[in-house]
């Protein structure tokens, strides 16, 4: 079993510098990290700000999800994040990264804990786009 | 709110739907429950669909599951985060 | 085509935050980044220090490398740097981040990148152990 | 050095093999190059079958290649970089 060194949801700032710096250790030979950023166009049209909202249960189900893939692959330290609240664009919305004794295997689950934090985590993204129209995204 | 409703939690597109975070309906069927809310909210109609449900933080799939009076109903939909 | 904003063989000291930012973008919605980081360990056996020789070919290939993935991936912008000479423990040998519009391409790009890196960039790793023996890796 | 050498220029194992960086040995096929190297540097055997080479910085696979006076020969052990 490797070591759960973060798993957040909240409202500060994030950063992948402090995942990679938290995964980081002396067994490991290989750091991938993740970071989703928000954009400032989606589908063509200009995103003015952005509103994630988290469902209470949020914190648990990313505890879950990183017990998951510790459970699934080799890895030696995880750390995941996931911003709520408004997010500027630039910034980051969800943060990863996963260490391992080996390159292929924290390619792998770095790219599976991402893909299950989207699939799994309770959380909704609400747009305001430039010329006034909003949407809650995946529910349009 | 009576004794005899269930207390419905919506969050997202369905709240924006409803206009409240918070609503009470008659307690019955999930079906049931789901058919008080779109009387009650006709924007809620478009938005059920793609809803998933939580009573007391479980998740319920089935449509003829009992909600039971003083229980929580979660609507939640799809996510989107990342 | 996207952009390479920097391509480094040298010996100073490499961060992966600094990749990172490198290859930041407003049209990038997904960054990933690897660190391949030296270990006090190789097969069980403790490594006492250890440097990188380069060929002098080993800049223009890595261009070539970084060219090459750049054509065979929807890439934003990309940044890859190996170290060579002495490297501390715990210290990055190379580091690569990619930056593209969404997620899977930035998985799929950086790996390819970080594989074509290993097979194709000629430098060698010398190490020392701590038992006095040393080994020049893949030629023992 | 003659004019009729070989520029042989060795990296990592190679250059520990051989206990030079650089060395020279007269012209001829890339075979016959290489067998001047194992005769005048016996650790070299053992290390040259994992090797790959390049003249004048091309590679070169052919061991009937001519390598030719003046030209340079680097002689690459396996890569090991990330």
């Amino acid at each position: 079993m490797g070591e759960i060194r973060l798993v957040e949801v909240g409202e500060a700032l994030l950063s992948v510098t402090t995942v990679e710096e938290l995964v980081a250790d002396p067994r490991a030979g290989a750091i991938v990290s993740f970071g989703g950023n928000v954009r400032d166009h989606d589908h063509g049209r200009s995103v003015a700000r952005l509103t994630y909202e988290g469902h209470p249960s949020a914190q648990a189900v990313l505890a879950e999800v990183a017990k998951e893939i510790d459970a699934r692959f080799d890895v030696v330290a995880l750390a995941v994040a996931h911003r709520v609240g408004p997010i500027a664009i630039g910034e980051a919305a969800l943060v990863a990264a996963v260490s391992t004794a080996h390159r292929g295997e924290a390619f792998a689950a770095c790219q599976a804990l991402v893909d299950l934090v989207k699939e799994r985590l309770p959380v909704w993204k609400h747009q305001v786009f430039t010329d006034g129209t909003d949407e809650w995204v995946n529910c349009a | 709110m009576g004794a005899e409703d269930v207390e419905v939690h919506l969050f997202a597109a369905a709240r924006a739907a409803v206009g409240e975070s918070v609503v009470h309906v008659p307690a019955g069927t999930l079906a049931e429950v789901l058919a008080a809310l779109e009387d009650g909210y006709p924007a809620f109609v478009a938005v059920r669909p793609r809803c998933s449900f939580l009573v007391d933080e479980v998740a319920v799939h089935d449509p003829g599951m009992a909600v039971a009076a003083g229980s929580r109903l979660d609507v939640l939909p799809p996510f989107a985060g990342g």
